[in-house]
């Protein structure tokens, strides 16, 4: 009888551990190319307490714990390249607490966008929190812990800036709280306290996050989409710049992409605008169209494609089935705004290299301080040579993201072997204390960020 | 290692109330009976079915019954045997003596290195069928087995004792056994796989094809009468809804001091 | 008719209670027909087995022999149809157990004697012998008589016959038997028992016995439940076992444990006779099951006619509830 | 049979296991798919249960009891073929019954399911209780057996032997009496109707209960049909006219609303509670019948409706699809779909949760009674209500 099963069976119940073939299967695989390893076990946990007793029993047992949230970051951040267990956190999906004067969410590690989406639209459809383009699975709290952004980054910036704060249950199993909640008061800020930066980032290296306090925004009761569309990339820095700078929009997305053919080549822009009022809609459209985007129309570089009420979520999952389906990954960057020609004439000339149909998207971070910008390329699962493809173009583009000057957002393992070798060496000296402080066995989702 | 498995047709007889006793006495009223594989005899055929996908061979079915009985044959054709064979003689009412003699005829045109049968029927339930055909073909047997890995020229078995208790024997082939149901978890059977079985040839034999007449199967046994067993003590029963007869019962159970 | 042979059965060098069960039943028969009641014991160590049974048998026959262990039967064969050629009794009667059935229908043919399995009453009519049987698993008793036959071999359902208490000194008598072959086409191996997971059910007051109707194996958390809740064990039919869903060591009946315990609460139980004859011992015996046909209603005490699946959580409540109160 | 055998082996692999399936349409939660609800391993989830059957045939896994288990723990509710945003969504079941039948051929499926088909095979329905006693549920009621009537009354095998099934289609036979309706039943000779036959994967024993169907409602005439159940309503109305088996079929829900539209049913007796409706995933997403029960409802006086937040297309099933409310893989759990259900009918504040279907009925019943929540909730089918609207005991 395998005793680390018998134990997480003692500690979560029979129905919440497998070690069967079916869920060391599916356990094993990333959506995206990484190639799949096979968890030892697989367990669902549904208590903090829970999770510090199974991080306690696999530093006994020195066994790896590999944290599952949606998994859908795609770059493999959540495959157990060393076996061990994987703990799929979705069971712990209760909203604790919405603190509507304060405007914050308290969540556990597994809610979801979408669940936190409905919650609010029901509840308090005056508040909003920033969705990130995933499909509505992925979890608030993977989100943060690699520093996603969301459909109001714009004006707010990235997810993991608006954090308020963090319950973690540490690699040797205590749990730890940051931010405000530490000193028992609400959980509406994390600052001015000592900095959390041990745990966003870390891709589950440094602790397994169970509570998550976010920032909720307003949600204005008219929510739009605008359509724009240019055909000189080199127009799109500008552009950008010019919108954030208005201050009246939620969204500000740049893409191009093959399909549909008759749209390849072109830049369009979808710019999300909110409004309380038909005037203050009336109003923010007017200073976005008329007085920042008119020029263009007169000049005819560029062109309005028509506006639609209603927020529009885009079904990324859509671009899976665009190889014969299966699947696809992307890369995706922080990168200065004016990068965008190069990354996606760059970008292309790596797709049409790997006959992958190409597609690029930069969204606005901020107030133009930066943008997320992303090559996906799209394989047919059942063909191995195209995922091949796409994995290699993956890789090339890893190293156009540095070459150009960006980071790396959520990088997979070549990725942050890339990063690892360009930082700076004491950073990376701090890195490896603080790993080797808070994991000592090692054992908190290892393959990633290996520093030491 | 050639197989031969016996099988047999028997009602459904699951539910106490639908059994009735026909005027005669002698038999029961099968008509709002449906029929079915002899529950022991669907671990016979799975039995056989692993030998055969394990150590190949041929298996061959064998009924002894009216034309209906095709239907327990079509499931062995479905589950793997080779060829079946049906007997075309009604010995339902026969006593098992009768039966083993047809059994005896067809098996020795057979080739087989194993026989099999169910340790016992549903309907009748004498459980000598087996060990008869056994003695009469003059080959070792062994009953009620729980138990059976087979290599090329013997069998190693084990057969069920009282009480939880087993013995193990190693029988030199050919050989004979009853199988007692627990030995395996018989598959199930679609009716695709038994429409597919259709085509099969299946094999009808009469007696004469055997050089046997009726009065060979003269019984030493004769039945006089069927009847219906006496009412044992009739429990006390607690009737209303779930929760209602639970309550009931839940005293009852304390007043006995149970808890 | 000469005489009655009873043919008497060893298990681990004791005699089987069937044996003592059908030795009662052939003392009467024997009485009543004013013949001579014969007994045959085989083995290695048999004199005291032979004293035991002269207590009901006029004459025991003793067969001295080390072939015989693992009760092979073959040589056993071998033994008693020289036996029966010579002493040519009218009735040869034995417990219908697991080795009976590995004998006698061989015997009925070499000796070309009608052979009845299983009997449930053997009784005398106009000077012949009628046997009854119970077929249709349990619903329909049959009643059979011998064409013209000088010997008739018959076998008796275990627990079937009351063991009435024998006074008698009957004579033992050694008789000479050499075989003439070895038997090596079969080779005992060996004796195996149930392997032990722990759970010893027939030290437990209550058992709570589940049958095919739990349907499911995940339904046996339920039956765990209430055995929890009245401080018992679950124990199981025989079908249970065959599933795989409990171990052997778990069932009641006669391939299985025999039960005394103080409560005997049958889910989905219909009650065939292998399984009843484990548990008649039970002081208090409940039957839940879908259909109020099934036989376990007559011998329970009390019954719920019902899908256990809906009673059994109910039950297990109302008894947490009244335990509240006491406690 | 491997993937290339396989009928949907160039499509199977176009799951990106996204997850909108777990969703409703509302996604409030993500737990809509019952059998993910019921063990939120992702291995249960649709997208799981796609992966597997492809590694399956692949050869990259063994088939397994537990790998059974989790096939067969599809209840066939549709909310993933609802909420794909992928094309090849509309055989996501098909690939689901199309692997269970590879099973079935291989003889290798769960016990529950095999004792379920082999009692079909022998009885005609799941229980392995006897043909002869199908009808013994019309005791009493003067319901007369079909003889060229209007309506065949399509009782199903739910309401012809389950207790609680039996008392429903005995009061549907009531109302219909009341209402006027000219209508028979087939009583013993009923024959089940094979739905989840089908979705359990055993295509030619389907084929074989369609046919037989068809050819007894032919020989007797019958045009119209009126089911009990909206498992029957669903293999009639969609499966059996493949086997020239067109026949005008309603669920008794439809045939009620017409009734008291125009008169036909005198339901101002009334029936005064707060009731909230369970969505039959045969009546709805699998025909998208949201409207005529409702209709019924919001016609009886007294009857203040409201909605769970999961409803119509987004509703949750109840668990007992695809034959699992006799197989009960989803059973056993405060997770379990049927628990969930009733959990949050309590929390719409209505003290009657509605039904349209004896499967719904039997399964959400025993969960408020796991719930203990007898008190608060009472599990009713809409027959029932009609009935006592019109002064039916």
């Amino acid at each position: 009888m395998d005793s680390v099963y018998q134990a997480l069976v003692d500690i979560v119940g029979q129905e919440h551990v497998s070690n069967r073939p079916e869920e060391l299967f599916i356990y094993s695989y990333d959506l995206g190319t990484t190639e799949p390893h096979r968890p030892d076990y697989a367990v669902t946990p549904r208590t903090t307490e829970e999770i510090q007793e199974i991080v306690r029993l696999a530093n006994r047992e020195k066994v790896p714990v590999v944290p599952l949230g949606g998994g859908l970051s795609l770059a493999g951040l959540a495959v157990p390249f060393k076996g061990g267990i994987t703990l799929d956190l979705k069971r712990m999906d209760s909203i604790l607490e919405v603190n509507e004067k304060a405007r914050y969410a308290l969540v556990e590690c597994g809610v979801s966008q979408g669940q936190l989406t409905s919650y609010l639209e029901r509840n308090y459809p005056h508040l909003t929190h920033s969705e990130p383009g995933a499909p509505p699975t992925a979890t608030i709290a993977g989100n943060v812990a690699i520093h996603g952004q969301g459909d109001i980054a714009q004006p707010y910036g990235f997810n993991s800036d608006m954090v308020n704060g963090l319950e973690i249950v540490l690699p040797t199993g205590e749990v730890c709280k940051f931010g405000s909640c530490s000193i028992g008061s609400g959980w509406f800020t994390l600052h001015p306290l000592p900095d959390v930066g041990l745990f966003l980032g870390w891709s589950g290296t440094t602790g397994i996050i169970t509570k998550v306090s976010i920032r909720l925004f307003p949600g204005r009761r008219i929510r739009g989409v605008g359509q724009f569309v240019v055909e000189d990339e080199e127009l799109v820095p500008e552009i950008m710049y010019k919108l954030s700078h208005t201050q009246m929009t939620e969204d500000i997305i740049a893409f191009s992409q093959a399909i549909p053919p008759f749209a390849s080549g072109l830049q369009h822009f979808t710019i999300n605008i909110a409004a309380d009022s038909e005037k203050e809609l009336e109003f923010k459209q007017e200073m976005v169209w008329d007085d920042t985007l008119g020029e263009y129309i007169r000049s005819g570089a560029g062109g309005f494609l028509g506006f639609r009420s209603g927020l529009q979520r885009p079904q990324v999952s859509k671009t899976s089935d665009w190889r014969k389906g299966g699947g696809f990954e992307y890369v995706g960057s922080i990168m200065p705004v004016d990068t965008y020609p190069e990354c996606y004439r760059r970008g292309r000339e790596i797709s049409e290299r790997h006959e992958i149909p190409y597609t690029v998207l930069g969204r606005c971070v901020g107030t133009a301080h930066a943008m997320m910008f992303s090559w996906t390329y799209a394989f047919n699962r059942a063909d191995p040579e195209t995922m091949k493809q796409a994995r290699e173009a993956l890789h090339e583009t890893d190293d156009l993201v540095l070459e150009l000057g960006g980071t790396i957002w959520k990088p997979g393992l070549y990725g942050q072997k890339l990063v690892m070798e360009r930082l700076d060496p004491n950073t990376l000296n701090l890195m490896k204390k603080i790993k080797q402080m808070l994991d000592p066995n090692g054992i908190m989702n290892p393959g990633n960020w290996e520093v030491s | 290692m050639d197989i031969v498995a016996c099988i047999k047709r028997v009602p459904d007889t699951s539910e106490a109330d639908i059994i009735k006793i026909s005027p005669s006495q002698k038999d029961i009223e099968k008509d709002r009976l449906v029929f079915k594989i002899n529950d022991w005899d669907e671990y016979v055929l799975e039995a056989a079915v692993q030998l055969k996908e394990k150590l190949g061979g041929t298996l061959t079915a064998v009924t002894v019954g009216p034309k209906d009985w095709d239907e327990v044959l079509r499931r062995a054709l479905a589950m793997g045997a080779d060829s079946a064979i049906r007997v075309d003689q009604d010995v339902s009412a026969e006593d098992p003596y009768a039966v083993a003699i047809i059994l005896e005829k067809v098996i020795r045109k057979l080739s087989y290195a194993l026989v099999l049968f169910g340790a016992q029927s549903e309907d009748f339930g004498s459980g000598q069928l087996g060990a008869m055909v056994a003695e009469m073909l003059g080959i070792p047997h062994a009953t009620l087995v729980t138990g059976l890995e087979a290599e090329e020229k013997k069998v190693h078995v084990k057969r069920e004792l009282e009480a939880g208790t087993l013995q193990s024997y190693t029988i030199e082939l050919p050989a004979l056994l009853t199988i007692h149901t627990g030995i395996n978890q018989p598959r199930y059977i679609s009716l695709g796989g038994i429409r597919r079985a259709m085509q099969k040839e299946l094999q009808v034999m009469s007696l004469s094809d055997l050089d046997l007449s009726l009065e060979a199967l003269t019984p030493m046994v004769r039945l006089e009468k069927l009847e219906l067993p006496p009412k044992g003590k009739q429990a006390e029963l607690i009737t209303g809804a779930p929760e209602e007869a639970a309550g009931q019962l839940a005293k009852i159970l304390k007043d006995a001091g149970i808890f | 008719m000469s005489s009655i042979l009873v043919v008497a059965e060893r298990r681990d060098h004791a005699l089987a209670d069937v044996s003592y069960q059908v030795l009662s039943k052939g003392r009467q028969l024997a009485d009543q027909a004013r013949v001579e009641l014969l007994a045959v014991v085989a083995g290695s160590d048999v004199n005291a087995h032979a004293k035991e049974l002269a207590r009901w048998a006029d004459r025991v026959l003793t067969v001295k022999s080390d072939r015989l262990e693992g009760l092979l039967a073959e040589p056993y064969q071998r033994i008693i149809a020289d036996l029966i050629r010579k002493r040519k009794p009218g009735i040869v009667l034995m417990g219908h157990s697991s080795f009976a059935m590995d004998l006698t229908p061989s015997l009925s043919v070499e000796l070309g004697i009608p052979l009845v399995t299983d009997c449930v009453d053997i009784f005398w009519q106009n000077g012949d012998v009628l046997v009854t049987r119970s077929i249709y698993n349990g619903k329909v008793n049959a009643t059979y008589s011998f064409a013209q036959s000088e010997i008739v071999l018959i076998t008796g359902r275990v627990g079937e016959f009351s063991v009435e208490e024998g006074r008698r000194q009957g004579q033992v008598e050694e008789i000479e038997f050499a075989f003439e072959e070895e038997f090596d086409y079969k080779k005992f191996e060996g004796y195996l028992e149930a392997e032990a997971g722990g759970v010893d059910i027939t030290q437990a007051e209550v058992l709570v016995s589940v049958g095919r109707g739990i349907k499911d194996k995940k339904n046996l958390e339920m039956a765990e439940e209430l055995a929890r809740v009245l401080g018992g064990v679950v124990s199981c039919s025989r079908p249970i076992v065959d599933y795989g869903w409990l171990p052997s060591e778990r069932q009641v009946g006669l391939s299985g444990k025999t039960v005394q315990p103080k409560l005997y609460l049958g889910l989905g139980i219909s009650g065939a006779f292998q399984h009843l004859v484990g548990m008649k011992g039970a002081r208090m015996t409940i039957a839940i099951n879908k259909d109020a046909k099934a036989p376990i209603f007559n011998v329970a005490d009390y019954g719920i006619v019902d899908d256990l699946l809906k009673v059994v959580p109910a039950l297990v409540d109302k008894i947490s509830e009244l335990k509240g109160k006491t406690e | 049979m491997t993937l290339t055998d396989f009928k949907y082996g160039d499509v199977i692999h176009r799951c990106f296991r996204c997850g909108y399936c777990k969703f409703p349409i509302n996604w409030m939660d993500v737990n809509n798919c019952p059998a993910y609800a019921r063990f939120r391993m992702e291995t249960y989830s649709c997208g799981g249960r796609l992966w597997l059957t492809r590694a399956w045939l692949d050869g990259e896994i063994e088939w397994s009891d537990h790998l059974a288990d989790i096939l067969y723990s599809c209840t066939a509710c549709k909310n993933c073929e609802v909420k794909c945003p992928l094309s090849f969504n509309i055989d996501i079941l098909n690939m689901m019954v199309a692997a269970k039948g590879e099973m079935v051929e291989r003889g290798e499926i769960p016990s529950a399911v095999k004792d379920f088909l082999e009692n079909i095979q022998r009885q005609g329905n799941p229980y392995g209780t006897s043909r002869t006693k199908r009808g013994d549920w019309m005791e009493g009621t003067g319901i007369e057996e079909y003889q060229g009537q209007e309506f065949l009354y399509y009782v199903g095998c739910v309401g012809s032997y389950d207790t609680r099934g039996q008392q429903t289609a005995r009061v549907l036979g009531k109302v219909l009496q009341k209402a006027g309706v000219s209508f028979g039943v087939l009583g013993n000779d009923e024959n089940c109707d094979g739905n989840e036959v089908k979705n359990l994967g055993e295509e030619t024993l389907f084929e074989m209960l369609a046919e037989e169907n068809v050819a007894q409602f032919r020989g007797l005439g019958v045009q119209k049909v009126v089911t009990l159940s909206p498992h029957s309503y669903n293999a009639i109305k969609n499966d059996y006219p493949g086997f020239n088996g067109d026949f005008d079929v309603l669920h008794y829900t439809q045939l009620l609303q017409g009734l008291i539209r125009n008169g036909g049913l005198d339901v101002s007796g009334g029936y005064n509670a707060t009731v909230t409706y369970h969505d039959p995933c045969f009546l709805g997403r699998w025909n998208e019948e949201y409207d005529a029960p409702r209709a019924v409802l919001r016609a009886i006086p007294g009857v203040r409706l409201i909605e769970m937040a999961r409803n119509r297309n987004g509703a949750l099933c109840c668990g007992g699809g695809g034959g699992n409310f006799y197989i009960d893989l989803l059973g056993g759990s405060e997770d379990s779909p049927a628990r969930r259900r009733v959990r949050e009918a309590c929390e719409t504040g209505a003290n009657i949760l509605a039904v349209a279907c004896p499967n719904c009925l039997t399964m959400l019943e025993d969960a408020v009674k796991a719930e203990g929540l007898e008190d608060k909730l009472a599990v009713k089918d809409i027959a029932e209500i009609v009935g006592e609207a019109c002064g039916i005991k």
